[in-house]
């Protein structure tokens, strides 16, 4: 609740902020400054400490674990404009606009992890979306980020169409719009209730880039900006699974038999779509939207378990993969062109930014002693409560993701340098990437640092 | 067959005759006019249902001010003839059928359903009288209500972001 | 304590060279200095810190998930870190004078992959014994990656990928013993409480063997390894051979057998009928083979094949053959790469066609050669012959109506390896001295020391095995017990 | 413990220091200096096995334990020496002969370098100590480590000369061939060792004795295990099917074959199946099949020797043949003919070795006997001694070979009347191969190069000197085993060897005995009058028919290269050209091309277009709808 | 009426716009379509305010407003609809710009 409001009065501060700071760089510390009070405020909630008192009539619930899910967010955020800060002035004269875009977004990101009412969810569904359409056409002589923005537009629309339809069905068969289970029983067995669920789950699905509704993400990824798309495809993709969980936890756990098998089918199809088409892209930078749809399969193994497994490893994941990919698309911004190629030598000229890369590639991979190893652990663990198979599609599909993610490391490392061009890299940069790789090392090593703030 | 029943016809026949003309017309202009028509059928379902706050809110919004901007846009990039070109047969085609069988699922999935109430009274209770609604919007619903003030402002930011000439 | 002091000496030797950008010279002897420490550390754990106290760790850590840093050793344990740090310390001491692109990263990566195997040598947490197991691919895979030969990308790519999806299905079963555990635990002790029917038994067992069967190789999953083997480096090829290896076997002993004593009674036969068809397999390809790194590395998988058979023989007599083999077939192998890379290195082929008449001018390297070779093929009084000769005997042995056929395949591996064996000699040093070797091949001390340690190591255990089978008795025999099928199936 | 057995440790230990000092200081020590250590450590060895053989004479053996080779649970193999009557008996064979032998060697290979000088005598001392361990040891894993160690020597040795291909290739052969047979004698340790729990002599043979025919050894163990044996034996003993490496074996140094495939390491077989006897008594089946196979070895090569044309071949088929003589008395349960037959050809065989090397250092290297000829009056010590050789090994009395082959012969007719037939006939053919051998080598005239005629000479007095010697005992030493029909109570070596190999009586009459004896010593001397009718003087003619069978071995080698070698090395070629890349791997490969080639198809669904993507989507959640409630309702 | 017939329609005209996204290739009248979809939401809605209303006066379930959530819930429908048009017709004006047309079909140069 504090981090919600704050979010939304430092957006309108950084609007308004270019009109009197003529500096970016002292905008871009008002960011992180902002970002780094809304982080305190936000772990002061965690302790029972709120800015306001707001009733707020059960529209909003911010649970102990939608608070821990903020913090990883707010953390990630904040690598995110510590790295990629650089890039966003090379996409528009609009710097401030952009972050305060950010920041609204951040609002949204808020409402959809502690939302109690689908009014909720659904404002905050928008509220990231819109400005998302906007951050994805924001390179506007680029034909291919006009043309993401469209897709995205059409396509997203489209889907909160889906969402609303779902929404409608959910109220036909309640009455209400409140986000917690309910046990009378025309409504349990009701197949308007049971409608809207489905019709929720494919809103969600696409929101979530699952496949067979994914479609839009390798095109918008594609297209926009890069620095936008590392965005989107992190900390805007783990609230939005914060969403998903909560919903079909709380709303709809009584359908649990309904729905699991739909979420397997799902998980199986998304991993399968995600894995097998990444394996075969030439950009680095679309193979990670491919890698991305990936990941949300496993993700999305989240909702198919709703246990405590599961929802430890959403939180590892959340953290995880937002860095580790924050990290990637941070360096990918630096790159001249994002095919394979372009990572040829890197690691006898840069070994440092090579050694980060690799450990997030590692990560996202799932190779042990990395965040992204326990995270699928989790993940896998939750599963295997339910379906043993399910368990080792996962694992074979996390196997076939290292076919993708090792390109890069055997460009980096095993490869040389055939063109004379390479990127520079400011040394800040590089220290810093190195330091967020290691917190994705750390958190592979100790992960009671993140899973301990759920209990204590 | 009582008035009301007869209204809920001819608004129904209405509007899904004019939905339709706005999925085939050729040309935009057209399309955007028989939506404006389906607009005003629905607010007269509104009506019918009750909900005169929303009925006026449809017109007013919708018919006016959002399809004025659509019907602008379209004049403004001068498509305001027949000039799309038809999509591929079979993809009109699969279209088509798949929108059928969605609408085919959908019903025979509800058709059975089992609502709270299987008639809709007409022209009874005060839910959609304005005082109320502004009651409800400004209590329970104020949180939403701030919280779409940030919508606004995105959009707007947005909408200049991207419009502006640089 | 000794145990984890044996993992941070190289752990920390590695971080310190990763850092360090040196000369070759330092880093070379730096990583001899380190070996020598380990190799002593190892030493005293042996004979003055073997109390349970010294030979144990244990630590909190991963709690939430039920796991630990839970070190031990045990007699399986013992023998193959004495292998590791032998084995190291032979390979640093032959590569002393030895000039490698980027020294300080080639030795480090080694020492890291060294931390991964001893890792999973002494681990008794499942999730640990997994975190070690792939800490110990991945550096290899750098290795053979960054200073492989020509067809190294995809080549070693595809002993990741291999290796990596044969240990995903072994977590998957680690999460699932998990799972049963009363106290929701990964460690091994809370693993054997859980009684598991045979049915659970079964796939489980079929989980953990395609990871273990993948890394050994066993046929028909080997066919990473002669590839790799050929186009990594070959003292990075001597490591994966002769120590890395080993972690399949240790699985097997320590995972496999132990939980699912059952269905590897159930499954012995299609096991062991894989393992010694490959031990035929192999050994008639590698007497087609004419490169030196791919003879010796079918004449490995045929070695594994006959180890894996005598695993699942499931008696006390193949156990013990099979632990000493442990270490015996480590120091051979080793021997036989560093032969392979001098003759690659001095002569600049490995081609049997071209290579000839070494022994001419040459002689005290081919004395090394056929002793070390002969050791391979276990003639008497080397070492390989107690190991394969207990083998051999527990194999015939084996509580299976196949026995006899086991057996007599698997034996007519000893006649192939003489074949292959022989045939390599005969090409490489008899004959007249071919275009490729015209000269004298002259070995430097170091070079000649590492050989004759690994020939001492060779002719002391094949005269006198008994201080590694007192070493590892305990061992089987508490192994034994585990899996005798006899009492198994009087309990149930 | 008798005191002289504590020395028995010196015995192999001696060679085995003699190959180490030999072995590790062969560039620095002189030839002189390596032929005395070499010899000086065999002479050490002979003498202490004198002492011991001694001490067994009078009174019982001993077995000596070391230290524990393998200590397990349930398993306990020492490192420990019998010492017995068998075993002294051999060991002084091994020694004596092996000490001739080096003796011989050091004025034979004078012509190596030093290095290799020194590398012969290394080996020949590693040898040594390996024969020695063979027949000392007290359990069949000592026994076997022996068994492996004369095969290594022997692939060493072979291979000597080690720029020739063709020899290391026979050296290849030979250790290969071997293997074959140790696999099965391994396999029968392995038997041995789970049924009754141990590897040792005595505590087997008790087990078995007491255990026999009950379900802890059935009659079916012991025919397995002593066929196992038998075949390890067949192995290591060149019987039929393992015998061809012998010949070729021919291709390492003369005084080589002399000690090892002649003297000493071929009779290991002998040995071991001696030393099994108990258990052999108690398997008919075997001793039939071991009888049958050792008669058709003898025969076998004895046709194959009537046509070769290399002296060391003749030589080398006469010994297949004479071992299968040896195999045909074990068969017919005659342990002690065996043995005696053994200590006979020992003599002999080693003599006629070393007088051909004589002859074929006489004639600067050359080995065809056709292009030799008259060589008796160049060679008188040489051609005496080989002359003798070949009456004993014809069996002409009172020579050594007489009384051994007579009693395999009287053995033979006991057991089964058919095999002393064909026995008898395959001694008259070694006669009639062996006087073809002298003759042409010896008498007629010099066929020769001229260099070769001017170059003849005989040989120097260390090579001359064990040649007679050997012809010495070659003349006496069957005179150790005089039946009784001839001279009563002259058996000494039965009663030596009856508590190891038990005694035989025969149930036979005097008459009969001398009817089969005149019966071979008469056929022999007819056969050695048709052969000096024969081959006075040579006429090359062309083999025909039979003979050229004969000439081609019976085409062995042929259909072991048809039937085994070539079906491996084509097998091998397919699986390494066809299976493996293209089944194995590929099916390896496969999945990771299908992963991309699905990648590759998959990726055309993301087509671009927003409508093919909505369509999709509505698709999906049209089946999800129809699905959930029409069908999983 | 049977609320029945509100959700049948209410769906059709849903499946209309549903229909009109998939077969048009301007990407302003397939946005108008969308709108289409929106607006069936919205009746549906209203429907079922209406009907949850019903259902409390007969039951005489003594909450304040029965309903009234449905019809405060098109109310944000319209306003987060009129921030979508807003921006969405932004991206059109600057996509037509670009490339002076407003055909999808037009849109691939992301694909694969």
């Amino acid at each position: 609740m504090n981090a919600l409001l704050v979010s939304a009065i430092l957006g309108v501060l950084l609007m308004l902020s270019s009109v009197f700071i003529k500096n970016r760089s002292y905008i871009h510390a008002l960011a992180l400054a902002g970002l780094a009070t809304l982080f305190a405020l936000n772990l002061a909630e965690l302790n029972g400490w709120l800015l306001f008192e707001i009733d707020v009539k059960g529209m909003l619930r911010f649970d102990r674990y939608a608070l821990v899910m903020n913090a990883i967010m707010l953390a990630s955020l904040f690598f995110y404009l510590l790295l990629s800060g650089n890039a966003m002035e090379k996409v528009g004269p609009h710097y401030a606009d952009y972050l305060a875009l950010l920041f609204f977004i951040c609002a949204g990101l808020f409402m959809v992890t502690g939302y109690a009412s689908l009014l909720i969810l659904f404002l905050g569904i928008e509220v990231i979306s819109i400005p998302l359409y906007i951050l994805t056409g924001s390179d506007k002589r680029n034909l291919k980020s006009n043309e993401a923005a469209l897709k995205y537009f059409l396509l997203g629309s489209f889907s909160t169409g889906l969402l609303l339809l779902g929404i409608a069905f959910f109220y036909g068969a309640r009455g209400n719009f409140t986000a917690t289970v309910s046990v009378d029983p025309t409504v349990v067995g009701s197949s308007l209730q049971l409608a809207g669920l489905l019709l929720l789950l494919f809103a969600m699905s696409f929101k979530v880039s699952v496949a067979p509704f994914h479609f839009w993400t390798p095109d918008v990824y594609d297209g926009a900006p890069t620095v936008f798309t590392s965005f989107m495809a992190t900390i805007v993709k783990v609230a939005l699974f914060a969403a998903f969980v909560r919903l079909f936890e709380d709303t709809f756990s009584l359908q649990f038999s309904i729905w699991q098998p739909w979420v397997a089918g799902f998980v199986v199809i998304t991993l399968l779509i995600g894995n097998l088409t990444a394996v075969f892209q030439q950009s680095v930078k679309r193979m990670l939207a491919y890698s991305s749809i990936a990941q949300a399969g496993f993700m999305l193994l989240a909702v198919y378990a709703i246990n405590g497994d599961s929802k430890e490893g959403l939180l590892l994941y959340a953290a995880s993969y937002s860095l580790a990919t924050i990290g990637i698309f941070a360096v990918l911004t630096y790159m001249q062109d994002y095919a394979f190629e372009g990572f040829n030598g890197l690691a006898k000229k840069q070994p440092l930014v090579a050694a980060s890369l690799a450990i997030f590639f590692l990560s996202l991979a799932g190779i042990p002693l990395t965040g992204g190893f326990l995270a699928k652990l989790f993940m896998i663990k939750a599963a295997l409560a339910y379906q043993l198979w399910l368990a080792i599609v996962a694992v074979i599909m996390a196997v076939i993701s290292v076919f993708y993610y090792f390109r890069v490391i055997q460009a980096m490392y095993f490869r040389d340098n055939t063109q004379s061009i390479s990127p520079e890299f400011p040394k800040a940069f590089s220290i810093l990437l190195l330091i967020t790789a290691l917190i994705v090392v750390l958190l592979g090593i100790l992960p009671e640092a993140i899973l301990g703030l759920l209990y204590f | 067959m009582s008035i009301s029943a007869i209204l809920f016809w001819v608004l129904s026949v209405a509007a899904l005759f004019s939905a339709l003309m706005v999925v085939t017309s050729r040309n935009p202009i057209h399309s955007v006019i028989w939506l404006i028509v389906t607009f005003f059928a629905i607010s007269g379902h509104y009506i019918l249902l009750n909900a005169q706050f929303l009925a006026v809110v449809n017109i007013i919004v919708y018919a006016g001010a959002i399809m004025v901007l659509f019907l602008f846009v379209i004049m403004l990039m001068n498509l305001n003839k027949e000039s799309e070109p038809a999509r591929h047969r079979w993809l009109q085609l699969a279209g088509g059928v798949s929108g059928g069988a969605l609408l085919l699922v959908l019903v025979a999935a509800l058709k059975d359903t089992e609502l709270k109430s299987q008639q809709s009274l007409l022209l009874e209770g005060h839910t959609g009288l304005i005082k109320t609604l502004g009651q409800e919007l400004f209590s329970t619903y104020v949180i939403p209500f701030e919280l779409s003030s940030i919508l606004f402002l995105s959009a707007m930011v947005g909408a200049v972001l991207i419009g502006k000439k640089d | 304590m000794v145990v984890l002091l044996l993992l941070l000496i190289p752990l920390i030797g590695a971080c310190f060279l990763f850092l360090y950008k040196g000369d070759h010279r330092f880093v070379a002897a730096a990583a001899l200095r380190l070996s020598i420490v380990s190799l002593l550390v190892m030493g005293a754990s042996l004979f003055y810190w073997n109390t349970p106290e010294m030979l144990s760790f244990t630590a909190p850590w991963l709690t939430t998930l039920g796991s630990s840093l839970s070190l031990r050793m045990d007699g399986l344990g013992t023998i193959l870190s004495l292998l590791t740090t032998t084995a190291y310390f032979i390979l640093f001491w032959y590569l002393k004078g030895r000039t490698i692109e980027r020294p300080a990263a080639f030795f480090a990566w080694l020492l890291l992959a060294q931390v991964g195997m001893l890792g999973v040598f002494l681990a008794m947490d499942s999730l640990l014994f997994y975190f070690f197991w792939e800490l110990a691919l991945i550096p290899m895979y750098f290795l053979a990656s960054q200073w492989g030969g020509a067809r190294r990308i995809p080549v070693t790519f595809k002993f990741f990928i291999y290796t990596f999806l044969g240990s995903v299905f072994m977590l998957i079963g680690i999460l699932y013993l998990q799972s049963k555990t009363a106290d929701h635990s990964f460690a091994i002790e809370s693993i054997r409480r859980i009684r598991l029917t045979n049915e659970q038994q079964s796939w489980l067992f079929w989980l953990f063997f395609i990871a273990f069967a993948i890394k050994l190789p066993v046929f028909p999953f080997h066919t990473w390894q002669p590839d790799t083997y050929e186009e990594s480096p070959t003292p990075v090829t001597s490591i994966l051979s002769a120590v890395m290896v080993k972690m399949g076997i240790l699985g097997l002993l320590r995972w496999l057998l132990p939980l699912f004593p059952i269905a590897s009674y159930m499954w012995g036969d299609v096991v062991m009928s894989l393992a010694v068809a490959g031990i035929v397999y192999a050994s008639f390809l590698a007497m087609q083979q004419v490169d030196l790194k791919r003879l010796i590395a079918y004449s490995s998988i045929a070695h594994i094949g006959l180890i894996a058979a005598g695993a699942f023989a499931l008696n006390q007599m193949a156990y013990q053959g099979l632990l000493i083999q442990l270490f015996t077939h480590g120091i051979n192998i080793l021997g036989m790469w560093v032969l392979a890379d001098i003759i690659e290195r001095k002569t600049g082929t490995r081609s049997l066609d071209s290579l000839g008449g070494i022994a001419q001018h040459s002689p005290t390297l081919t004395i090394f050669f056929v002793i070390i070779a002969l050791a391979n093929i276990a003639l008497p009084l080397t070492n390989a012959f107690v190991g394969e000769f207990l083998l051999f005997n527990g194999i015939l042995a084996t509580p299976s109506n196949y026995y006899w056929v086991f057996a007599v395949v698997g034996g007519l591996g000893i006649i192939f390896a003489a074949v292959y064996t022989l045939r390599m000699i005969r090409a490489i040093f008899y004959g007249q001295p071919s275009a490729t070797s015209p000269a004298p091949i002259s070995l430097a001390t170091h070079e000649v020391g590492a050989l004759v340690v690994i020939v001492g190591l060779i002719l002391f255990f094949g005269i006198y095995p008994q201080p590694l089978i007192d070493m590892t008795a305990a061992f089987s025999k508490e192994l034994f017990d585990q899996t005798d099928i006899t009492s198994l199936f009087r309990k149930s | 413990m008798q005191s002289s057995f504590q020395l028995a440790f010196l015995i192999p230990l001696l060679p085995l220091i003699g190959f180490l000092i030999n072995g590790l200081g062969r560039n620095w020590l002189s030839k002189q200096w390596s032929g005395l250590i070499g010899a000086g450590t065999i002479l050490g060895s002979f003498l202490i096995s004198l002492f011991i053989f001694q001490a067994v004479k009078a009174g019982q053996g001993e077995v000596i334990s070391y230290f524990d080779f393998i200590r397990m649970e349930g398993l306990r193999i020492p490192f420990a020496f019998q010492i017995d009557a068998l075993s002294s008996l051999f060991l002084l064979i091994i020694t004596g002969i092996g000490f001739l032998i080096h003796v011989y060697s050091i004025s034979y290979m004078h012509e190596e370098s030093s290095t290799s000088f020194a590398r012969y005598f290394s080996y020949l001392n590693l040898f040594v100590f390996s024969m020695l361990l063979l027949v000392l040891g007290s359990n069949y894993v000592v026994l076997f480590i022996g068994w492996e160690g004369v095969g290594l020597c022997s692939y060493l040795l072979i291979g000597f000369w080690i720029k020739n291909q063709q020899y290391t290739k026979a050296a290849n052969k030979a250790f290969i061939m071997n293997r074959i047979g140790d696999l099965a004698f391994l396999l029968a340790i392995f038997w041995l060792i789970i049924k009754t729990g141990s590897a040792s002599f005595q505590e087997v043979f008790d087990f078995i004795q007491a255990n026999q025919g009950t379900s802890k050894f059935s009659v079916t163990d012991i025919t397995i295990v002593t066929l196992l044996l038998f075949i390890g034996a067949t192995g290591k003993s060149a019987q039929l099917p393992l015998y061809t490496w012998l010949p070729d074996a021919m291709a390492g140094p003369t005084p080589v074959s002399a000690l090892i495939h002649a003297a000493t390491m071929v009779t290991a077989g002998i040995y071991m199946i001696a030393r099994s006897n108990i258990i052999y008594s108690l398997a008919p089946l075997t001793l039939s099949i071991i009888s049958w196979i050792g008669l058709a070895t003898a025969f076998l090569a004895a046709t194959i020797a009537l046509r070769q044309y290399d002296i060391k071949k003749v030589l080398a088929y006469s010994t297949v043949s004479q071992l299968g003589f040896m195999f045909l008395a074990l068969g017919s349960g005659a342990y002690i003919a065996a043995v005696f037959h053994v200590l006979t050809h020992a003599f002999f065989k080693a003599l006629l070795f070393l007088g051909s090397g004589s002859v074929i250092h006489a004639m600067g290297g050359e080995q065809d006997i056709r292009k030799m000829g008259g060589l008796s009056g160049k060679l008188k010590i040489t051609y005496a001694t080989f002359l003798i050789g070949c009456l004993a090994i014809a069996g002409l009395p009172p020579l050594s070979g007489f009384f051994s082959k007579d009693a395999i012969l009287l053995s033979a007719f006991l057991h089964q009347p058919l095999q002393y037939g064909i026995a008898l006939f395959t001694a008259f053919l070694t006669a009639f191969y062996m006087f073809r051998l002298l003759f042409l080598t010896f008498h007629g005239s010099f066929r020769g190069t001229p260099e070769q005629q001017a170059h003849l000479h005989e040989s120097p007095a260390l090579m001359t000197i064990p040649l007679v010697i050997l012809a010495i005992l070659s003349v006496a030493g069957g005179w150790i085993g005089i039946p009784a029909v001839l001279l009563q109570d002259a058996d000494w070596l039965g009663n030596f060897l009856a508590p190891v190999l038990g005694s035989t009586t025969h149930e036979v009459s005097h008459a009969t005995e001398w009817l089969l004896m005149s019966l071979s010593v008469g056929g022999v001397l007819l056969t050695i009058g048709f052969a000096w009718f024969l081959f006075r003087h040579y006429r090359a003619t062309e083999s025909r028919g039979i003979l050229r069978f004969f000439e081609n071995k019976w085409y062995v080698d042929q259909l072991y290269d048809r039937v085994i070698v070539q079906p491996i090395f084509y097998l091998g070629r397919i699986l390494k050209e066809w299976v493996e890349p293209r089944i194995i791997d590929a099916l390896v490969n496969g999945v990771g091309k299908t992963v991309q080639l699905a990648g590759r198809q998959i990726r055309f669904l993301q087509s671009g277009q927003i409508g093919s993507y909505v369509l999709l989507m509505v698709m999906a959640m049209v089946v999800v709808l129809l699905v959930q409630f029409f069908i999983r309702k | 009426m049977p609320i029945n017939y509100y959700l049948f329609l209410a769906i059709a005209l849903f499946s209309i716009g549903v229909v009109g996204v998939l077969t048009r290739r301007n990407a302003i009248i397939i946005f108008m379509c969308i709108e289409l979809m929106l607006n069936a939401v919205n009746l549906l809605l209203v429907a079922f305010s209406k009907m949850h209303y019903n259902q409390a006066a007969a039951a005489a379930i003594p909450i304040a407003n029965p309903g009234i959530d449905g019809q405060l819930f098109v109310f944000f429908i319209m306003v987060v609809a009129a921030a979508e048009v807003s921006v969405g017709l932004a991206i059109i004006v600057m996509l037509y710009r670009n490339i002076h047309s407003v055909d999808i079909n037009f849109l691939n140069r992301l694909k694969h």
